[in-house]
């Protein structure tokens, strides 16, 4: 689904030459699609709350440009930039917000639980933390297996609380899995800022404590971003064990919902002024041919409005439904 | 003997009568605190607990990291040591991080150790639904918590109750489950301005209009109380009389009435927010059957339907009893050889819109 | 239709009969794989894992950090993905800390991710009696996980139905809650060499002794089957007559083998390993009283005391059932008007100390 | 109940001043009276595991030395040292073991469930890692009630896996709660070494990372263990927050049961004979006068006479106990 003009994902590459117009495509492909669900949210059509990636791109977009399509990646409720970046279909994605058959889950899981069994998206869980130990059991899998794939698992600093984090990370260093921790901190849980939350902000220097190897990345730069993730992998997959990226970004809308919320008084503009100055998509964009980003961004219109056609003509789930999958047979 | 309510007070909905028994609790005992995510944010738990952190501070009311389990053993530990803490979760399916500790101490902590410590706990947490809450933000698991003796679950359906039943709970010396639901938020009542309490172990008989005994009983639990009331409207157009028994709270459970109900109506339908199998409808009907004076009575049970729950509108509205689904098994129920009862769509969607003035 | 058990191969004790199902599978197919704490050390869960780490090396069976909550959730991802973990909790109260993962995720993978993944999961627990366990080694809490669709759980009461009822939870698809109990660990039964399965959701009725229907229903559940077993022999010698019904698994549940006693004998006492209220007994008493032709079936409960498990001997004797106090309920149904019968308590301790050698 | 030869507790004393006999005492009452319950438990009148603190009573009998009577503990269900270092009822403690009504809980606990509110002892738990959070919400009362109380919770090496430990680290961390953590690592949990548990060892370097002070006794020193747990308290009393003290003893005995168990091939004797060397009674009972050394032993053997006759003929509960305590008036 990523843009591949011409080097094979999954390719080392340092990152004097990573492709920076595939890097692009995988940036303003998430930015549109979410601006897109943004637009059509008033419209009621999605019927499912939303949790906008946007601001925060970069994390989802340089690892998934690292690893292999066979790796598995998992993730949370704000979970639609890793689900677009590792392959997940725009179709699926769109239809299961609104609720249709054709959703990625036949519209049982919405929003908050996109999955893709093709793309290897373990899926997504809503409530906080769970993902990571199941990220950890998939590692586990993979290393039984001897099958040289790798699982990278992304959460938010609200999941770093849960004590589950610490259990996970312990299990993975202790049996060095292969399994790439990606912490995307925005600073904020909901409306709750970091200092109401972390005694300090020692987060790498815990994880590191547990023979984990730590970097961090404190201004959502797309490229030390793609580096991070490719020392880290590249570790990782020669049989290291975990690798633990803090990844530093601003969640530029709400928590939940299509909308900027700077005026209900928790966080200040000014703070979002910085990080929009970073802008990830507006500094790639300047940075490749601009006929080639003309024809990617048409190119992503064109695939966006493909999805939300889909989309709205996917047909409602038949009620027999309801009962479908609750068991496996 | 149920309980009947007083009609004094104002009007108010559900979630400002919670937020004024909190702020009515925390002014006359310094020992009563708030916490859990979010507490203290501009949005107040949809409006619960908004604005007391200005009016108590931040020592009395505040946010936590993300780490239910922990912050639950907070909690126990603070109440034996002579605090009161109401600990909070935005949805009772992140309670189940915190089962370790509920079950396992907070339960235990009293009988374990001789009488030499109590748990004055308050756990509050609401019931999602609707708009895509799906598999985890929507399950009403009081049935678990329940089963264990230690515990009190409380699931008051009006603002009324929700009132003086979080003044109770706060004054229990026990750890108490309290459930709310998100939809109960907005409905009003009558709630007289002064602090109050209503009891655990007594429920409410909405009895039929007029003097005529009912033919049905319908025992709700939490918001499905709103929707037997509803019901009971419907039925009474086709001529069928309802009795409606709110228990309000599951532990203790008010057997009496609910038997003192059943045995005038000969039919009971529970409708439990929450999986039939195994639940609260489960421990009702057992009840019911074990009495052996009971035995001409027909039992039938609702809820949740036997899976996870959908996100998807089209399947959620399966997913859930509504008036209509109970209007049609209670009509069954009464006139089991007359051709089933169907009732128009319009007619379900009421009852999630009125607003329910009391007295109920 | 209740099964039939087979009376072919070796007397063997239930703890032998896990520990071969387990090698059997582990054998047969390179995804099972054993770990939980202590799986690995010498005593491997009172022998129930016994040797498997050398049998099947350290990367296939292997203990963990005290991390119940994200072992669960990593014996989860690994299901997902093509593995078949079994995850062994020495007591089944250590599973409230992975409550979260089983029931807001092993549970609802397969849902909501609508058929994306299976969790083929087995989560062995064994429920503790006796000599001290008390309040938080004790629990039988398979209630709580039976409420929730997407789980399975199982309780086999003896060393044949163990054998076949691991072989199938390792087979299963799905997050199977496999609860075993420390006092049936050393009873026998005739267990086949080969492999071989118990299906899910078929119970088995030990009849009454001759052709005359039994006077009454003992449902036993884990445990409680041997009670029950018990009960029918002394009752035996006072005329009265037992029909024993072992459901072997609480989700699903094989209700109609229990319909079909219950109706032949009009009595129903069930007798649960767990607490009464809101428990398993509820939901099998709710089943009858929703069944409209079997109103005339008397239903008693039985189960722990309303209370936390004390350690004491001299009150924990009287926190659980046993076939005195079962056989006195089940006489006083059976016999109303006759004075209460009274059972010597060296009668009582056999239930615990006899070698069951099956067939049962 | 510990005994008194002057200094009262709770005195600042400097480890070159700290008070010999007393600790002695301490340490010497919890031995033998564990050498006790062994000798008693193969008559099966003790109807309860039991789990010997023998070879690491020094962490609470150093602790509770330095602690006020109105300072709260909370330990686990290897809980007979702390209980009876904190000043627990000899008498309740046997009785309970005993199943008898005169019981620290009436019976109700057992061993694992020690008990006393008139020593501020806030229970034990049987579930590992479960007493931990418990003993940081008493701490978060503390200090909300200005009260000047600490709290000091013990745990086992096992414990620290539990994310319950990380998430009160955290919490009590960033409220600056009044609590001191004492890990007690034996090196095992039950059979399995700590490295088939920990991925590292740097178990101090990552609670640091909270902000929390940290001090590693890695030899069972008990003067050590004084010193530390002073400094430590007078920080915590300071209102400087939280501290931790990873103290590394031996468990001399089996996990469970009055035996040693070496036997058994999960560890070896000479694994056990460096710690005995370290013995910490044997080492102070060199350091005191010999007479007073007698006078003490011998006070010591009465208390435990004592307390076994009590136990002996202290009623069994009445059934109706069974029912009562389930809910509080
Ligand atoms: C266990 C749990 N507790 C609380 C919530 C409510 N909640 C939903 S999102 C959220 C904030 C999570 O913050 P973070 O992990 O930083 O992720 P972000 O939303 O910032 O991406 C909270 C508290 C939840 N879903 N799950
Ligand atoms: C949550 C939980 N998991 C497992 C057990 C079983 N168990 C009892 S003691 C123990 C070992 C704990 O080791 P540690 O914390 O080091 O304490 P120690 O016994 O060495 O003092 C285990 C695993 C338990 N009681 N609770
Ligand atoms: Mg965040
Ligand atoms: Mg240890």
């Amino acid at each position: 689904m990523l843009y591949d003009p011409g080097i094979p994902r999954g390719t080392a590459l340092s990152s004097e030459n990573v492709n920076i117009a595939r890097l692009y495509r995988g940036l303003q492909y998430v930015r549109r699609v979410e601006e897109s669900v943004a637009e059509i949210y008033p419209s009621d059509k999605i019927k499912s709350p939303v949790h906008l990636s946007i601001g925060q791109e970069a994390a989802s977009v340089a690892v998934c440009d690292v690893l292999e399509q066979t790796d598995y990646v998992s993730g949370t409720y704000r979970g639609h930039a890793l689900y677009l970046a590792k392959g997940g279909s725009l179709k699926g994605m769109l239809a299961e917000m609104y609720g249709k058959s054709g959703g990625a889950a036949g519209g049982k899981g919405g929003s908050m639980h996109l999955v893709s069994q093709e793309a290897n998206v373990l899926g997504a869980s809503a409530v906080v933390g769970t993902n990571i130990p199941i990220a950890t059991g998939a590692a586990l899998s993979m290393k039984m297996q001897k099958n040289g794939r790798i699982v990278a698992c992304f959460f938010g600093d609200g999941s770093t609380e849960e004590g589950a984090f610490a259990e996970s990370l312990n299990f993975a260093a202790l049996k060095k899995l292969p399994i790439l921790f990606v912490c995307e901190n925005n600073f904020y849980a909901i409306h709750e800022p970091l200092s109401a939350r972390w005694a300090t902000n020692r987060l790498c220097e815990r994880v590191a404590t547990y023979g984990i190897p730590t970097t961090l990345i404190d201004d959502d730069d797309v490229l030390k971003m793609h580096d991070a993730a490719r020392q880290a992998v590249d570790s990782i997959r020669a049989g290291n064990g975990p690798a633990f990226i803090e990844y530093q970004a601003y969640r530029l809308r709400e928590h939940v919902g299509p909308n900027e919320d700077f005026n209900q008084g928790y966080r200040h503009e000014d703070e979002a002024a910085v990080w929009r100055g970073r802008d990830q998509v507006a500094r790639l964009s300047e940075m490749i041919d601009p006929e080639e980003r003309a024809r990617i961004d048409a190119d992503i219109e064109t695939e966006i409005d493909a999805a939300v056609d889909f989309a709205e003509s996917s047909p409602a789930p038949a009620i027999e439904e309801l009962y479908r999958h609750v068991y496996a047979d | 003997m149920s309980m009947q309510i007083e009609q004094r007070g104002r009007v108010l909905p559900y979630v400002h009568a919670i937020r004024e028994a909190l702020a009515q609790e925390m002014k006359a005992d310094p020992s009563v605190f708030v916490f859990g995510l979010d507490v203290d944010d501009h949005k107040g738990i949809q409006g619960s607990t908004m604005g007391l952190v200005d009016e108590f501070g931040a020592e009395r009311v505040f946010t936590t990291p993300l780490s239910e389990d922990a912050m639950t053993g907070a909690a126990i530990g603070a109440a034996m040591t002579g605090m009161r803490p109401v600990h909070v979760h935005i949805r009772m399916d992140f309670m189940m991080l915190a089962m370790n500790q509920l079950v396992n101490m907070a339960a235990k902590t009293h009988y374990m150790y001789g009488g030499a410590f109590n748990v004055p706990l308050v756990v509050r947490s609401m019931i999602g639904k609707s708009w895509g809450q799906g598999a985890q933000h929507s399950q009403g698991l009081h049935a678990m918590f329940a089963h264990v003796p230690g515990l009190k679950v409380v699931a008051p359906s009006n603002a009324y109750d929700v009132k003086g039943c979080l003044i109770e709970a706060i004054r229990d010396n026990n750890p108490v489950v309290f459930m709310e639901h998100r939809l109960l938020y907005f409905t009003e009542a009558f709630v007289p301005e002064e602090s109050y309490t209503v009891p655990f172990g007594k429920g409410r008989i909405h009895g039929a209009d007029g003097e005529a005994a009912a033919d049905v009983t319908l025992v709700g639990v939490s918001n499905m109380v709103l929707e037997c009331l509803r019901t009971k409207e419907i039925l009474a157009e086709t001529g069928v009389r309802c009795e409606v028994v709110d228990p309000i709270s599951i532990r203790p459970l008010d057997f009496d009435t609910i038997a003192e109900s059943a045995r005038r109506t000969g039919r009971v339908i529970i409708v439990d927010n929450a999986w039939v199998d195994f639940g609260t409808s489960a421990e009702i009907a057992a009840r019911i059957a074990e009495n052996d004076d009971l035995r001409h009575v027909q039992i039938r049970r609702m809820g949740y339907a036997p899976t996870t729950c959908p996100t998807t509108p089209w399947l959620e509205k399966e997913f859930y009893p509504n008036p209509a689904t109970i209007a049609e098994a209670a009509y069954a129920l009464v006139h089991p050889d007359k051709p089933g009862l169907s009732v128009a769509p319009e007619k379900v969607e009421l009852a999630y819109q009125a607003q329910f003035r009391g007295p109920f």
